[in-house]
């Protein structure tokens, strides 16, 4: 059995005896009798480390659909991108790794300094001034940011476009038993949101809406913010951040908020976690800031120094007036998106946005062509698209995979309306010859 | 030894002390857009074949921004130097002890980055269908079944990322489970002395917190719980141990109490690492336990996260839990087979996908490598460090409740600070020079001048020693020198003490928010 | 910009400067052995099922040490703890610059670091044969081509483990190919800017080293040159650029005067980095050709090793190489095979294996990347880096020889010494202070007070500003305060000036050892 | 194409124009241009690196001896031992990895300590009072002990036991033409070396012998040893340093040298490089010691430090009088094997040892117990063993490769005296499972 506690027999021993004790057992005189465990725990005993490592190579064995060997066509906000040597090596380093956070800032300036250039990217990628130091993902990045949102406005309603991730659908609606939230989802018309009139029921406190959305298609965010001028609500954009490389940012548009999911910049696939939620918001929405924030300051001797700040909005000090309970967050995960964007520069994430526009567009020529498969919206798309099969979704998954390929997500019926459609992503690591492949093999997995 | 190291009774040296001397300059490290030029780069693709078609016909140009965004443009070797020096700025559990109280600071087994990175892990994508990624439903299932096993429940969602998601998820549970007999419930009761993020939830659970003192002893006061326990009451959040590192005694009459208005109990887990195969929270009869994986499953805290804290519940509240979540197949073959399903009247959803899966990961690995005997002795030694060090100190700081703690102990220098002017908060940074990072000071807010030591079971008794003479060194150096003696402190970290005041005031949260 | 940082006429900050602050205590760090507790312990090993028989009935009484080996005896822990605290108190090319002249100490790209890491390359044993390895006889096969393109030269060897074991490789060559020839020479003709390896490895080589002067403009004195050529002379070693970053212009000469005697011209290529896609030694006349593959090709120098130092050589040398060598199968199916052949007249062995493979692969991807393109960019920038710092300190301190330079230059304190009191030795202390390393300071031994300074092409003009104002810095402290003002550096590193000369005269090489 | 150039083009004119240069290709104007390359490099253009990896993942996936995919039973110096984690993770740590020599001890203590330590180490495993920095690998090393036993004694004669190696006597023949070393090779007879006669001819100054041998087996040394007590010459032990860990010392049998290959301290088999050339040798030889030493002193302010000491004896100062002309070594190695020392610690080197001979004695019997396959020698093994096979030893290589096995190292005809001779090793990685499945393929393998 591996153990990582130091002490020997001998040492307990005289520990023990320091504190008068007679055994370990008696530390826990405290403990009810009634209450207390009669017997070991079922669990086997422990193992070395090699016997671990061989029982969880057996589960990665199992996985069929990983990236080293079924090539990567799918997305809804997870992506296959280039993450280079250097991310991985810099954001493991142990002392980011292995410290909790910042509480005691002098000691923490590696981590602080990390966070606070990440709040700078992020704010610039959102076109916002403010980001916080990250949330758990970016389904509870839109949590939030509706909490904030009903918050601000005081209305309780949240109008979502359906081009929203299903999932961060899900999650509203979840935590919307608790808040009480009234969330009514607004249909999509050819790909992008058909926003009702404002004076068809109650008005909308927030406005979620997806750019590109969960079906790639770019949303008309200027109706979205005529909405928002028009109904007083806050409008949300949960942007992707890796579009936002060559679209004009959500601030831009016009968003109180902008929320994502910062996975494309140097997080591993993983199975879904741990990501990065991201999130930006207006000056005038600061003091509401759910998470952690990180600000510049100055030391003793007047040198540059970085603290958490505006700490009297947290839960640990406001408590059950907090708007938000975040405490433990994803700052490593934010550190690496730091790290990687510092790799990408000015330059690169437009470079690696170009190559998905490119690679998608000659990817969705590919598949369209395909015999029985067409498209499932006219909207325009940047990194993602969406068509109809012939076949089940899920069939054509399961048969692609034998070729070789990730075909993409199948979409759920209430997603694609009854249809069998199946999402594409295509990255910047994708080539030509990988696309041309998987062209042949859908037209086979169709036939 | 080192002339420098203490001599200590055992005869050993400060090895969880981070002894390391300062390396270079004392400059501050320049942002990575300061050390930007124009034009410079770092990044490369695969060559794709791909053509290179014009942007203007694949993005309509009012959706195109006029300007790229401004991002840091440095060189591969300059981004590598910046952020090896800033890490270089930062203390880690890897340099030093971190008796951080209330966080588990203990020591993450390095097998577990092997783990978390393999490619059969983490190149999964998260929406690939069960029949390919059986490998890590079967891992989630093996994670689920020991950790209901270790708290004494029925079943687990691991999807919540964190402490604080997975309490709220815990109180949505225990709302879905009242709806669904049809009773009203709205409020649910805190002892003062819970960690924040308790009352923050419960808000956000739709309930109303009640909050009930402590008595002399540190624990929850009987009589105060009897007075506001009714039929309105949904139930309790507890930390038992609780956030003083003490056991609540009366466990089996709170939850009697509890339970006799309808009421469930929760049991926030953050301290499980106290009682791991000594005492179970579904034996003390509560109904959902969340657990933090980041600090009783060691793994690593990532400066701030990421965490896991997964959710374990009793019978009834099963059909409840968030959905998809993994199960075994009952099925035909050979091999065991995992799918994903959704319980009856699931709350739904409460992660993107699947939670904090390679976090999950790691916890399982050293699960797996501590075993159920490994996992009770590990409550035993830390709570043996806890205990040795309340008694080591229990004559130079204050023990507000000086009997025997579990996991950590929580001192006070509530008397140096009438006698010396000297604080909590000084004896913190006084012992960041010392070569360790500080307890935690500003936690429990029910105890003045608090300095929460949970050492963690990974401490060798010669760090203990180290750390507590140590604290003995500054306790003795602000009786003789009083306030002045420690306000300079700490002087040879990166930055001395840090304007915090400023930081709110002028509020500086991104680089181009400098003056 | 940071206060702090120097105002640059470019504007930019310091980004290859070593900006960390000291992080924690200023204590040493304890040697494991005064970390070990005994009965403690890391280890854990595989489930075998391998019978556990007694030793005795394995080992015979007669073989069997009486007590085990004394190691530490250290917790996973401490032994993480220790180790990254150790790495906390050392200087390196991450987290700045590292002007280090003859050392090309450039940045080491992570992809590499990936590359040795791949189970594909790092998991295969070395006897395993040539049918089972082809990967790696392919990968050791395109390396020593695109080394020869790079060297002009038509073959290599890649078995030499760093420079100096190439030398020698080389030397042998030398002595076997004059043998072959049936001709008996006994010197070898080496400069006196020579690195010591090079006279080291005359000797091993069983040759007598011949010393020729440097002349006014430091570069090899031709008529004293004259003078010792003669028919016992076996070779001559160069170095070109030579080790005062001079470029040999009369190379041809050189080469005529050796050739004509009959000797051979053996290339010293620790300088390579100034030349290649430029000039290229097979095309000045030389016959061998060594590379430090850990200063050129980026692999990086691990505290002092491992290195690779593959020897090329013009087509007459080829017979003599070391064997067994991979070669390129002119085989019949369509993938390119390849095999282990030995020359006829091999010199035989010159490394266990087949040299520092892993080191080997590294050098590869680096070249891959690169590219030819990108090499000559890199003698290029390599180049002007070295010339911009020459041409911007002249004025500051001596520069011996000044005309352009080629990857670095040599400067010298000698006016600071003969007016000030203060050595190169005391400017390269002083600089530690200021976040970079030192200069070479003892080499070459042919310049007084020598400050060799090789910035590489991976520092930004940033980087060198920064540098240069450091070094004015230092000249105008020198100047205003004299050795005083300077010897007390550095204050801030680790530990201070080392007393030397005492660990010479009380030899403690081991722990042991100690008093 | 990927650069580690950070110049832009315009840096590039401005710091032309400050040297008053019109072009790059001026800096060069010192080359003749008669020398010049007229042309570009005959080499492709750079690429990215994620094309760079695509390559070299292509020569990885080549190699099908991997020990992730044939169970490694091949030994001869280079053993598949287990490797933590923790070793990679800290020896690569980049203030290791990125660092030059320890020039600067004031900012280099990191790597001196580390060294400091293994030389420690080293010194314990081969109970002498010295070890060096590191050597380039067993070979290397055994030539430098011969350098040092002939400076020593003055007499060139160097007697080798056939026991030793066959590539380090390769290396001992290649290196002796510079030194004019005289070289007797001395045969084995039954596993063990057969030391003549001490009037046989000339006296030796160094006799070399392994232990265990390359065949496996225990040599004598206690008559090594009168050897040379007879003879004046050195005693020289190759050692395995993981047999150390049960076997009497090179010291405690009375070597003046003790030589090794420390690639199983952690070092990956890499395809045999970069290992790590143990040196150990009495206190009287320290001034011939070759390679690096560091030691043990003080800094200014009276603390500990450590710096490279005895430098006098480098080739830098010593120049043509130098014995040695080693200078970069293979110090990662070194720091990597006193991390992993430091991992296995006093019980987990015995451990690991008892592990070989417990698995070496369980192969040997069921490989012995294969139809034909017949034991090379009587003499005691420890870790590894020989055999005769009735089939050619590469081609049941080749059969076993097919089963997943590498079998072992198939021994020259020089070695194994024209018989089919199979090296096989058995460490501690080996399960009961895995070794009685080798045996069995090796059943068919040579029927
Ligand atoms: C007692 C207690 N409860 C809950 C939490 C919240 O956990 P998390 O930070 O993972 O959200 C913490 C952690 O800070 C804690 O200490
Ligand atoms: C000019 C020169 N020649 C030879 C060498 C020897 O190379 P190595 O240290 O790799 O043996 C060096 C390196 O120090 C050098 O600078």
């Amino acid at each position: 059995m591996a153990s990582y506690i130091p002490h020997t027999d001998d040492e307990v021993a005289s520990m023990l005896a320091f504190l008068g004790l007679g055994s370990l057992d008696e530390l826990f005189a405290a403990v009810p009798e009634a209450v207390r465990l009669q017997r070991a725990l079922e669990l086997a005993d422990g193992v070395g480390e090699p016997d671990v490592l061989a029982a969880m190579e057996g589960y990665a064995r199992a996985n069929r659909a990983r990236a080293d060997r079924l090539i990567c066509f799918a997305g809804g906000g997870a992506y296959d991108h280039e993450v280079p040597s250097v991310t991985p090596a810099l954001a493991g380093r142990s002392e980011f790794v292995t410290s909790y956070t910042p509480y005691q800032p002098e000691v923490a300036q590696g981590v602080l300094q990390a966070v606070f250039e990440y709040q700078t990217m992020v704010a610039r990628l959102a076109g916002l001034p403010v980001a916080n130091a990250s949330l758990y993902d970016g389904g509870s990045a839109a949590v939030e940011a509706a909490n904030l949102g009903v918050a601000a406005t005081g209305r309780p309603t949240v109008w979502v476009s359906e081009g929203i991730h299903p999932h961060w659908r899900q999650m509203l609606a979840t935590l919307a038993a608790g808040t009480g939230h009234r969330l009514r989802t607004v249909a999509l018309a050819d790909g992008v949101t058909a926003w009702p009139d404002a004076d068809d029921g109650e008005p909308p406190g927030v406005v979620l809406v997806g750019y590109p959305n969960y079906l790639g298609c770019l949303e008309d965010l200027g109706a979205a913010r005529a909405l928002c001028d028009r109904t007083g609500a806050l409008l949300v954009v949960g942007a992707d951040p890796v579009a936002a490389g060559l679209l004009r940012s959500g601030g831009a548009w016009g968003a109180d908020v902008v929320v994502g999911e910062g996975q494309p910049f140097g997080t591993p696939l993983g199975f879904g976690g741990p990501y990065l939620g991201l999130f930006a918001c207006a000056a005038a929405h600061v003091r509401r800031l759910p998470g952690r924030l990180v600000g510049e300051t100055v030391d003793v001797d007047g040198r540059r120094a970085y603290v958490t700040t505006l700490r009297a909005r947290e839960q640990d000090i406001r408590r059950e007036k907090a708007t938000s309970n975040v405490c433990t967050n994803q700052t490593l995960m934010a550190v690496t998106a730091a790290i990687q964007l510092g790799w990408l520069g000015t330059s690169g994430l437009v470079e690696v946005a170009t190559r998905c526009a490119r690679a998608t567009a000659y990817a969705r020529r590919a598949v369209l062509a395909v015999d029985g498969v067409t498209p499932f919206a006219g909207a325009p798309v940047l990194r993602e698209f969406a068509v109809r099969l012939p076949v089940a979704a899920e069939t054509v998954v399961e048969r692609m995979a034998d070729a070789g390929f990730l075909a993409g997500i199948a979409l759920t019926d209430a997603v694609a309306g009854g249809g069998a459609g199946l999402l594409v992503a295509v990255t910047e690591r994708r080539t030509a010859r990988e696309i041309d492949a998987y062209a042949t093999a859908l037209a086979k997995a169709v036939a | 030894m080192p002339a420098t190291a203490p001599a200590t009774a055992s005869g050993g040296a400060p090895g969880g002390r981070a002894a390391s001397a300062p390396l270079l300059g004392r400059e501050e490290e320049p942002t990575l857009f300061e050390l930007s030029h124009p034009g410079r780069r770092a990044w490369s693709f695969r060559t794709t074949g791909v053509p290179e078609v014009d942007l203007a016909e694949l993005v309509p140009a009012e959706h195109r921004r006029a300007a790229p965004v401004e991002l840091a443009e440095v060189s591969e070797r300059d981004l590598v130097a910046h952020a090896t020096r800033l890490a270089h700025r930062q203390f880690a559990v890897d340099l030093g002890a971190y008796p951080l109280g209330s966080c588990t600071m203990k020591y993450n087994p390095k097998v577990c980055d092997t783990v978390a990175a393999l490619p059969g892990l983490a190149g999964v994508h998260p929406a690939a269908p069960a029949s390919l990624t059986q490998g890590w439903l079967g891992l989630l299932v093996e994670l689920e079944e020991v950790l209901c096993e270790i708290t004494g429940m029925a079943g687990a969602t691991l999807q919540p990322a964190a402490g604080a998601a997975g309490e709220l998820t815990g109180l949505l549970l225990m709302r879905a489970y009242h709806e669904s007999r049809g009773s009203v419930r709205t409020k649910v009761i805190i002892p003062d002395s819970a960690h924040g993020t308790n009352p923050a939830s419960v808000t956000l659970g739709g309930y109303q917190a009640v909050t009930v003192p402590s008595d002399g002893r540190g624990c929850v006061d009987m009589a105060a719980l009897a007075a506001v326990l009714d039929e309105d009451v949904a139930g309790i959040m507890l930390t038992n141990p609780n956030t003083l590192g003490l056991f609540e005694e009366d466990i089996a009459a709170i939850a009697d109490a509890v339970h006799r208005v309808g009421g469930l109990l929760y049991y926030d887990g953050a301290n499980l690492n106290a009682i791991l195969g000594v005492v179970r929270p579904g034996d003390m009869g509560f109904d959902i336990v969340h657990m933090n994986l980041h600090k009783t499953f060691a793994t690593p805290h990532g400066g701030g996260g990421p965490g896991a804290g997964p959710v374990a519940v009793s019978e009834r509240l099963m059909p409840f839990l968030p959905g998809p979540r993994p199960a075994r197949v009952d099925g035909g073959g050979d091999e065991p087979a995992y799918r994903w399903v959704t319980p009856a009247r699931s709350i739904g959803r409460v992660h993107t996908w699947h939670g904090n899966t390679l976090v999950l990961a790691r916890a399982l690995a050293y699960l797996l490598a501590t075993g159920g005997d490994g996992l009770r002795r590990v409550a035993q030694i830390a709570v043996l460090n806890a205990n040795w060090l309340r008694r080591r100190l229990a004559g130079t700081y204050d023990v507000p409740f000086d009997r025997s703690c579990m996991h950590e102990v929580v001192l006070s220098a509530r008397t140096l600070k009438r006698d010396h002017g000297v604080r909590a908060v000084d004896v913190a940074k006084r012992l960041l020079e010392e070569g360790f990072h500080a307890p935690t000071v500003s936690f429990p807010l029910i105890v003045d001048e608090a300095l929460m030591v949970e050492p963690t079971e990974t401490e060798s008794p010669q760090t203990l020693e180290a750390l507590a003479a140590a604290l003995e060194r500054i306790a003795a150096e602000a009786v003789a020198g009083g306030h002045d003696a420690l306000a300079a402190y700490p002087k040879g970290t990166p930055v001395r003490r840090v304007d915090e005041a400023r930081a709110a005031r002028t509020l500086i949260p991104t680089f181009d928010a400098r003056g």
